[in-house]
């Protein structure tokens, strides 16, 4: 932790709050899998709160965020409803997507959260993008694009930092580097000093942190967002994490020892703040009032999204597109 | 009216769409001396290189980055030179810019243009040459339009860029430089509204793109024989226009599809199906379907026009098709 | 003859082969732990990893990875997790495995097998549901295999292997854990060779993959009523038996194909298409379609199911083509 | 020029050999062009010989070349025959493809060339997987890939840099550096430090050379193969060199100024590797003796060419595929 005498209290505990809404949702999340009521796969990012609460902490509402499959998080930190959400993984009316999305594609457009992603890397050339219209319409945002340590091995963050780069766009790189591409060390599949050597390799200023220690994680992307808002061009937020669950929620993670896991354990990043803040003179029950509050919200969320209607099956031939009718030819 | 190249009515088109509306741009490899066939000379000293941007050799982030920049609120019109090379954007057109609007619940629309020269050329080969019209227009989201006429260039190209659609854009590299009449004007031509280029009251022949002319010449030939055609150009493939199709078909009795792409599993069959299905005991023929065969395109010429649909097939088929050896 | 499942099917194919032909070798992301539905389980034990070797998250390269070590000599199965995700490797499987015998002047070849789970499973929404086999049947060069069963998988997956083609394989999500009776021994199916599902007199119902399962639901239930439904499972799309189909429909005069990918442009519009052409004035009934609308496949299971053809939507259908309603 | 006194006078000779042939060969197929009996495209690589010939002349039979859209000079440096070549981009029968290729598609498998390709960066992944196939097989032989700078800006160059060096496979990567992508200049579209630096960033050993100087090429691919054979896994060449025509034989290359092209010129590799070979002693006679048997040779090879039948329409339907008719459905 690099928390020193500046510590700002207030800010570590808004970062203790956040953590612990995004863990309650998750676990949450996973009981309802169990429960049958979510039906589609969860990536939980149990373990890897600290990033989602450093980084989107330094992101205002017209920042725009693009994320991956395991989003929960990151949406959360950028302002979603919790209600909204559980309601789009359990497919109801209500869900940010109206049911049709469900955790892979939560998004969010009224906060800045343009989507999670079920193609990992695809978010990189969107973000890119989407940096590329705020540069043309001369508005003063950022966008922010978070993926995981296996997408750095797909084509489209080549082409991605490297289109930030030349067009010097408003975009934060974050590589959110839990170890895993599902049951994959990503190390064994990837080349060289990985993510922040190959942002440089584009010329994209790059820090690594420990992505655990959500100071460090606030601190660099204070530096670094700040940089890109006076006009520096991309940069990139290399963050060193671990997730603590399984890739999926059906997955037992059996591939890795249970003393790794039973380690990386007592690093992770809500326990790591909630010592510095009782150091810092907060009071225990405060603490555990955050988690209190965080699992009552989700709870009630639950409840909620387990009493909300399913969305109609007509929901089927909406959105899809202006031109042409999608019931033609079908049954 | 003006005389026209179908390269010009495309560039004009989009000169048109981006003086209408500043959050229009283009984007691709070159654009900035114009393109690799000329489709964007002069429009960098009219627009910038911020609104006429070159891009890296990165079609994916091409493609990609026009999703963003759309669901951003502006209006790519993205180059990809040959739509052969469009497969090196493929996730980035079919599982974002189709999918976004619907997975995210109607939150956002991907306004894109996406302009995919197609067809056959001279001596292009196997990876230059491709037409699959078929693929996107089997891929809901998208809108298709392969337009035959620097009139319909313009107009298409002119909805296709105020659509709120992605719309896959297909222009037939082997018509760049056919003249023909554009109307003054704000000329717009809507999607899904096919176009009869001849009546006729014996045969109705379907086709589109650089093939229409083809069909054409089949069908002067046949009109010498007292064989007269209806020739109908789809000009968009989805929406595509049903109606127009069958009110033809009931009124020939013959339908008789033409393509230049592989005909197995082309879009001349999607149309002969719904042919036959809604008309099948009213045809006086069964439906016919001409395409490529389900080859490659080779180098020769010998070999290259071995898998052309010719005129003369057409009007064989035609005449087969109306009990005449 | 013993039971096992679709997912087993395809492992033991795969072992069998490897055992067989020591230039055989599977490579995809995370194979080494059993490959994501635990298709790959245990065959890192036997063969080690250079054999079942894992993947960096690389589609592109995976797949033209494989274009290499193809035209090298060796014959790789390569594993795509998701057909969804094969869009990112697509100018490595259309323009360049497909192509290359033919655009090389048969100097050579390209015997890979690509493995493309399809289709529609558990709220998996709209990157992770599609069926685009009607895309690969329309690419001259490459085999589509859909096979419905475990004997099936078994026996065509091995045939892929030995094939000097590229090969699509798709299997169905949905279908994994159907258990079934495998021929004991070298088990092959040759391509293009459709199965008879059910012999019937009345009407013949055409599809493949998970979609013949709902089929034959269909067809029990129209027996009932006393119509005689001839159930054909395709098995391979490219080459497709059309021996096969137009003498069952020749004799019943009554065609409905389904398939569970989109209708527009899908592969039910090819053979329906081919079967009015041949047989149209022998039809007792026009020829019928049943696909998904041309919608995207969302997470909420009651507007997932909406675009599922299900059961009695066949039977309807069928009702309806015999003139009974 | 970095010949020293130990300079291989019969080396460089027969690099000078080489030079003059790809360079009378695309200077005849550029007639050829102006005759309109050559058809498609041409992509001419006048000026930057002297990476083919440096680079080829350590490739064995065995080993394996993937090339690019401008592959003529490589193609003829791997061992292809001149007669055949010609016919190729003439369409014709007795081509290296039997006419269905043509000039970027040139291809002759008995010389282990695999092959042109249309495609920008496609050969990259594809040579990683040969490099595999040879792994797999146990084979000594490497596998060398050439593409342009453009490419370095496609994602199959990260793709299969990173699938090369994860799997430590025998593969020559060489970046043949003439400054544009078609009418673009590169740099403008290309972020950071270039080729090289994005190699090390897989880390992948990269050397930057003078791709103008014929022993300067020589030298480094020495070295990198040596290392690759020894069993070190991928290397990286980064070759400097220009462009003397257009991007295709059609191409007025407008977009840069003449003078540019004018001082260009005076560096061009051969005239270079004529004056080294004058001030060893090779009389003037011998060394036009190299250009004019390769104008002749060229020069049989286009009448010859010219003379040869097309291939039969029937071609159409050969080579397609085991499987299947590929005429069922069609006319
Ligand atoms: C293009 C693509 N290939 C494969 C997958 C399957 N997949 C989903 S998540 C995942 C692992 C991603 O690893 P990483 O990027 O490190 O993110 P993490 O899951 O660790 O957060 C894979 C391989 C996919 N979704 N998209
Ligand atoms: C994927 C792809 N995009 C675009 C093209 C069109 N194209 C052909 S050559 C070329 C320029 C390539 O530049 P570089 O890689 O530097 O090679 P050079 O032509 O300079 O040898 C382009 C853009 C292509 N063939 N493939
Ligand atoms: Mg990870
Ligand atoms: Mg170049």
């Amino acid at each position: 932790m690099t928390a020193g005498s500046n510590l700002d209290r207030d800010r570590l505990r808004t970062h203790h709050r956040l953590m612990w809404r995004i863990r309650a949702f998750e676990e949450q999340a996973l009981r309802g899998l169990d429960d049958k009521v979510v039906l589609g796969a969860i990536h939980p990012s149990i373990g890897q709160e600290a990033v989602a609460a450093g980084v989107t902490s330094h992101l205002t509402r017209q920042d725009v965020l693009l994320s991956t499959h395991r989003g929960h998080g990151h949406t959360l930190g950028k302002g979603a409803d919790s209600g909204a959400m559980m309601r789009e993984l359990l497919g109801r009316e209500g869900g940010n997507c109206g049911g049709k999305g469900g955790s892979m594609h939560i998004a969010d457009f009224s906060v800045g959260m343009l989507g999670a992603n079920g193609v990992v890397a695809a978010n990189i050339v969107i973000a890119a993008g989407a940096a590329h219209a705020i540069r043309l319409k001369r508005e003063p945002h950022l966008v922010c694009c978070i993926f995981g340590d296996g997408a750095i091995n797909r084509g489209p963050f080549l082409e991605g930092l490297n289109w930030a780069a030349v067009f010097h766009l408003p975009v934060l790189f974050v590589c959110e580097d839990n170890g895993f591409a599902a049951t994959t060390r990503s190390r064994t599949m990837t080349a060289g000093g990985g993510a922040s050597v190959r942002a440089r390799s584009f010329g994209i200023p790059a820090v690594e942190v420990d992505g655990n220690d959500v100071l460090a994680v606030d601190t660099a992307t204070a530096e670094l967002t700040a940089a890109i808002r006076a006009g520096g061009g991309p940069r990139f937020l290399h963050a060193h994490t671990y997730r603590l669950t399984g890739h999926t929620g059906a997955d037992p993670a059996a591939y890795r020892p249970a003393d790794e896991v039973a380690a990386r354990r007592q690093e992770e990043p809500i326990g790591r703040a909630a010592e510095l803040l009782r150091d810092a003179g907060v009071p225990a029950e405060a603490l555990s009032a955050d988690a209190d509050d965080a699992v009552a919200e989700m709870r009630a969320a639950y409840r909620a999204a387990c009493a909300a209607p399913f969305p109609s099956a007509g929901e089927a031939f909406t959105d899809v597109q202006d031109a042409g009718d999608p019931r033609v030819e079908a049954f | 009216m003006a005389i026209v190249s179908y390269l010009e009515a495309g560039r004009d088109a989009l000169a048109e769409e981006m003086r209408r509306d500043p959050l229009v741009w283009a984007v691709g490899e070159d654009l900035g001396r114009g393109g690799v066939f000329g489709q964007y000379k002069g429009l960098v000293e009219e627009f910038g290189p911020e609104r006429i941007s070159d891009a890296p050799i990165s079609e994916a982030a091409i493609l990609g980055a026009a999703v963003g920049a759309a669901m951003m609120g502006t209006r790519p019109v993205v180059e990809m030179r040959f739509s052969d090379f469009a497969l090196c954007a493929m996730d980035e057109l079919v599982n974002q810019a189709a999918k976004a609007r619907f997975m995210f619940g109607g939150q956002t629309r991907v306004p894109l243009v996406v302009r995919e020269p197609i067809g056959m050329w001279r001596s292009s080969a196997a990876q230059h040459s491709q037409s699959l019209e078929a693929w996107y227009a089997h891929v809901p989201g998208l809108v298709v339009v392969c337009p035959s006429t620097p009139a319909d260039t313009k107009g298409l190209l002119k909805t296709a860029i105020r659509s709120d659609d992605p719309v896959v854009f297909m222009e037939h590299k082997n018509l760049w430089g056919l003249a023909g009449d554009v109307p003054d004007g704000d000329h717009l031509v809507p999607f899904g509204e096919a176009r009869i280029v001849r009546p006729g009251r014996d045969l109705t022949i379907v086709s589109w793109s650089a093939q229409v002319h083809v069909a054409a010449e089949a069908a002067g030939a046949l009109a010498a024989q007292g064989i007269e055609v209806e020739l109908i150009d789809l000009r968009t493939l989805w929406p595509w226009d049903k109606t127009r199709v069958l009110a033809s078909v009931a009124k020939t009795g013959r339908l008789l599809v033409t393509h230049e792409a592989v005909a197995v599993a082309g879009f001349g069959a999607e149309v002969a199906a719904t042919v036959a299905e809604q008309l099948g005991p009213r045809l006086k023929a069964p439906v016919r379907r001409l395409g490529a065969p389900r080859t490659l395109i080779a180098y020769a010429p010998p070999v290259e026009n071995a898998v052309r649909v010719s005129a003369s097939a057409i009007a064989d088929a035609a005449c087969a098709m109306m009990g005449r050896h």
